[in-house]
């Protein structure tokens, strides 16, 4: 195939810059007021609740969920990195801050349930137990990628992993899963799907049609309300007239809980009782998990719409940080630990960097190919 | 062979359908209980019970959506909108999951869904109501659209669109279950999709003609056949993809092409069928092919005002006349 | 213009008989235990509220308001009579037994105020103040008729009486309406909009995202869920998996009522209480009136999917019948008054046929106007 | 004139129009307080204050609804989708609501609506953000569309849009919002609607392109002039209503056409102005009308891939060259 001409178009630098150089904005939204005292009274009370839940688990499974969070952590920041630096493309939305929601909740599951999510997924996507060297490469847009370079940061997907997606449009993958639940009843296993979506995302009139179905049909679809307080620019409280996400369950006679987002095992907790209840019984459930997103909605976000005193506000509960203290004040581990944890981290998110280097772009012949499982004679 | 209506056609086809496979199942509004607001699924409850066969709330976009998700994970579900007018709300789920999930999964999800109802005009029903929207599915790739003008194709085709690994937007039209045929026996019966048919031979002109308006055109056949003129009358009862090849040996031999439709022609199917006939037989057309479309205006509830808009017997006949230079 | 032929269909009577020739269906839905002794003594109690309210109202409201719901009952009627007589064609959906929430509304708003509804409207639009005789021309398909035969039962239209139709997508009235009140709000009005739509409308996405919308930007916008338990053949249970309507509001803070549809004053007084509020304070309500359809879905509605024996039921509260009783009761009106009453109707519903059938139809040319509000050069 | 992006002069346009008449209002998803997400509404929040400049919900369908509902009253709503790829989710209220509304309101009630946000392809977005729906809204009569190339054009449309009576769909190209031309200073310069411009005069062949492909198109047509082929290079601005006229004479004069655009090919914009050029200049044309369309497949996220499936410079210049059967 010949060497193609481009359409005439500004680089993605460019492009990025000027969306990137706005004025200050004519509102800057601070959610709270933020009172120290108050704040450490809470992160203390919170923190013992954490060490508590420590006591009940063993060594192997604490490290794992630790070891899980750093990675996702490492690898989004590389990918911060690489974005910068033009080999990722396209909008690329970091899940820093979040990760006790994925990692906890993943952590609930058996390998065969599935989970489906938007566009903030390189963290599930991993946890799912998807190779970072492959989510890596498709990042990259390569060949080795999960999805053959075709589906990009927003459209990672696993068929072997049972990790449905990564959808672009918000709210897209909440019917979807309801009929991933639905299909699982209707064959009759005992398999669960998680339903991962942001805060915003429960406006859309996808969110309710889906949660009536569910309860209406009892499907086993556990929906995840991964609330951070903030759709792109706009904050909760100026999107929503009700703003306790969980309470909406009620309209659909849905159970529900409200669930701190920063704190892995409380996540695990919830999602466990939640699989509990639709493995057992095809129920559905709604979980607000409140989290806290640390960069920007996208890697092109100036994010002036909330103040650095807020983010740092939100910093103090860092879900790795919180853990990790907890972990070492309860003897679970100590620094080296942290220090091995680190290591083979980084050598994992370099050898998934490698990866992706190293893997070749799609053959153009890809081009054309995975448009229709059965094309059909006089197909163009 | 049977002589049966379309409705039953079709009605056949699922049942045949439901019993050959487990992994199929019907939804919709008032597919169930009430047997259809057509009468299409008829019978069907009682057949395959409330697991195979189910009433949904209204809400296309939801139920859609997950039509789409549970094919994800191998079942092959048959979603019915009571009329394609009510998928406009559900396009999203269409068009963003079912079409592209192939695609941005670099082939590791293929959704077997039908996607199927009455499409086009029905009666009186006025412009929310009376619409032909085969042009928006069309367009995307991903999608496969098959619009059947006679029971047997009906049968035939949605067996095959059940049976194929991507979605298939199956377009009925309400007008026409009444209309009756004959209709293989055969439980193996299926009709391939991509394949037109020569409904009519001719030698003088080629009329493409789909859905509501193949008996139009083939009235409109008869009747130029006692005027001398030899029509050949073609459905592509697939729409994508489309079996150009048929239509174009066709145009080789009459030179001369109409192409009628009950859709509005702007951005229609008709014009994509006459730039694909400019692109392959423009050296052997002594005319421009000629569209006769639905009127583009939205559709009135007046039953006067109402036949105005839908393409007739006349409009083509003489739309035949005018590029044979007869007029 | 030349006299077209038709396309090759099958006459609407034939295509009626499909549709109306279903087989007894496989489920048959009873939505309650019928009890006629509970049912006579919560009768009793509920008249004897009608009662309470009458007395405070003076004779001429009252007797308008029966005067109203005995024109929209004959009208509707005739409606069935001229459909059956192939006169009025397509879909054609009936108000019998619903017209005390219409009429109950209406009498709450004054003239400037906005109704939007779905296709079951002839009521609606003639308690707004349309003259019967346009209704009935539209209805006919005439050119006399409100919407110029272009609209047809689904859609009638007033601008000058500020009745914005008549919707034929099951929700789509609901963000319409919400526009609408945005509207009168921007503009600094103290105008209000009602919006009414039937319960199934209430599972779209539309609702919900419309819902939010008003409380959020709070918006003079009143809500009306007609609950007349069926949406086509499937009961509320069927289609909703928590039935109580009026709670759904409390997923957006929206205000909200349950209220006896079958009680003209009722319904009066809970939507003057919702005036109040978005006139005073911008602010919406949803109401969920329950009330009951004595017809079938359509014109074309088998109806077999509820007995004979509930619809009795429903009938024994048949608004127009217990109304009437209480007027009589409370000696504010007597036989002769209902008989005038029901002479003056006679001679209105009477009158619309006439009008309709001596409309002429639309000019063919019609077929092409109205699709721009400015025409453009090049326009074909 | 002053020399200003694309972003600049649709933010002038949207400033004028705000100043000028108090029922214009802005709204869509962080239109206001995050200044657009791409810029164009930067500054309109503070110089019109949050009732004129809104950020919505997440909830297309439903304030796509909105601003139909608040037109039907009078006001004259400008609705920005953040992509038109979430228009796919509003579709049900711009096409049964605003495009239907006059018409079956018997011309009750007009519906002045501008929906308004970047359309087409953008980076690496992959294909749920990265696709042209410009043939799904051309197809309803009771809609305009409009999709400007330049700066200029961008803005004397914008401005014409907002003051039109009926919905217009309004197409920005995300990928454009950096290209920089004059544009007029006076607060009264409009472009109407419905009228094609000459973007360059020639005489051996004509090519018709829209929004990102108009570039694209004249470098061909510079390119091609080098080889001694002299191209008219046409572009409609306004899709619907379509100025065929200008187009027609163009092509009586040149005899030869290639239709270029980065959308879908099937039930494309193309396929209609192929179809209307056979149906009123067939004896002109010297050969078949070409489209160079967009690939018809999903759009890619591998940048490699990506590149391929938009048509450029050489795909055009190759198929002028073939319709002047130079080749
Ligand atoms: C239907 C639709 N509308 C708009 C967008 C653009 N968009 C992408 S993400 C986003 C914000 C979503 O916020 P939330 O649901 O809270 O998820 P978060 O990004 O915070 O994880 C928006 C507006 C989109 N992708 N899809
Ligand atoms: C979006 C959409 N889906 C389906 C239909 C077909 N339909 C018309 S009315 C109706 C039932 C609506 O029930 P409800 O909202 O309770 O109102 P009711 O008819 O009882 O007044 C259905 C399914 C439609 N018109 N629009
Ligand atoms: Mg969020
Ligand atoms: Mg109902």
């Amino acid at each position: 195939m010949s060497q193609k001409q481009a359409a005439p178009t500004k680089s993605r630098v460019e492009a990025e810059e000027q969306s990137s150089s706005a004025a200050p904005p004519a509102e800057t939204e601070v959610t709270d007021e933020i009172n120290p005292a108050q704040l450490s009274l809470d992160h203390e009370k919170l923190k013992q609740q954490q060490k508590d839940r420590i006591a009940k688990l063993d060594k192997e499974t604490l490290q794992k969920l630790l070891y899980q969070m750093i990675l996702v952590r490492r690898f989004e920041e590389k990918c911060a990195e690489s974005y910068s630096l033009g080999k990722i493309g396209g909008f690329c939305h970091l899940y820093i801050g979040q990760e006790a929601v994925a990692i906890g909740a993943l952590s609930a599951l058996r390998p065969d349930d599935y989970v489906l999510t938007s566009y903030r997924e390189h963290g599930h996507a991993i946890v799912k137990g998807m190779s970072p060297d492959e989510v890596m490469a498709e990042l990259y847009g390569k060949a080795g990628g999960c999805s053959s370079g075709k589906g990009g940061s927003m459209h990672l997907f696993d068929a072997d992993k049972n990790f449905l997606g990564g959808h672009g449009i918000v709210g897209g993958q909440i019917p979807l899963a309801t009929g991933v639940a639905f299909g699982t009843k209707y064959k009759g296993t005992d398999q669960v799907t998680l339903c991962f979506f942001g805060e915003a995302a429960v406006n859309q009139g996808a969110f309710h049609e889906s949660l009536n179905m569910a309860q209406l049909w009892k499907l086993p679809c556990i929906y995840i309300c991964e609330n951070n307080q903030y759709g792109m620019g706009t904050s909760l409280q100026r999107a929503m007239s009700l703003q306790d996400v969980s309470q909406k369950a009620h309209a659909y006679e849905v159970a529900s809980e409200f669930v701190d987002g920063m704190d892995v095992l409380a996540v695990r907790e919830a999602v466990q009782r939640s699989v509990e209840r639709a493995r057992q019984k095809y129920l559905p459930t709604l979980l607000e998990i409140r989290t806290y997103r640390f960069m920007g909605h996208s890697m092109s976000d100036p994010g002036n719409y909330r103040t650095r005193a807020e983010i740092e506000k939100h910093q103090e509960r860092d879900p790795i940080k919180l853990f990790t203290e907890s972990l070492t004040e309860q003897n679970v581990i100590d620094q080296s630990t942290i220090d091995e944890i680190e290591k083979r981290v980084r050598q994992e998110v370099e050898q998934s960097v490698r990866f992706a280097e190293e893997s070749p772009l799609p053959d153009p012949k890809e081009l054309y190919t995975h448009v229709y499982a059965n094309p059909v004679t006089g197909d163009k | 062979m049977a002589v049966m209506t379309m409705r039953e056609a079709l009605n056949q086809a699922l049942r045949e359908e439901l019993s050959r496979d487990e992994n199929v199942f019907l939804m919709g509004e008032e597919v169930a209980a009430y047997q259809g607001a057509y009468k299409v699924t008829k019978g069907l409850l009682e057949e395959f019970g409330d697991k195979r066969v189910i009433d949904t709330p209204i809400t296309e976009l939801g139920f859609a959506g997950l039509g789409v998700g549970a094919a994800m994970v191998g079942l092959r579900p048959i979603v019915e909108f009571m009329t394609f007018n009510f998928s406009i709300l559900a396009t999203d789920q269409i068009v963003n999951s079912a079409a592209k999930m192939l695609y941005m999964s670099g082939g590791q999800f293929k959704v077997p869904i039908v996607f199927r109802g009455p499409s086009g005009s029905a009666y009186q029903v006025s412009s929310q109501h009376s619409q032909a929207i085969e042009s928006w599915f069309a367009y995307f790739p991903g999608l496969k659209v098959v619009m059947p003008s006679t029971p047997a194709d009906a049968k035939g085709l949605l067996k095959s669109a059940i049976r194929d690994d991507d979605p298939v937007i199956f377009m009925e039209q309400e007008r026409m279950y009444g209309n009756k045929g004959e209709v293989p026996d055969d439980e193996d019966f299926t009709i391939p999709l991509g394949v037109s048919e020569v409904k009519r031979e001719g030698k003088d002109a080629t009329i493409v003609a789909r859905s509501l308006m193949v008996p139009v055109a083939l009235k409109a056949a008869e009747e130029l056949e006692k005027q001398g003129v030899s029509c050949e009358v073609i459905d592509p009862r697939t729409i994508r993809p489309l079996d150009i090849e048929t239509i174009v040996a066709s145009v080789k031999k009459t030179n001369r092409v109409v192409i009628a439709e009950e859709s509005h022609p702007f951005c229609g199917v008709a014009a994509e069928i006459g730039s694909q006939i400019m692109e392959r037989a423009f050296d052997y057309l002594d005319a421009p092919v000629r569209r006769v479309s639905g009127v583009d205006v939205p559709m009135p509830y007046a039953k006067n005002l109402e036949q105005l808009a839908i393409p007739d017997v006349a409009q083509i006949v003489k739309a035949v006349r005018e590029v044979a230079y007869l007029d």
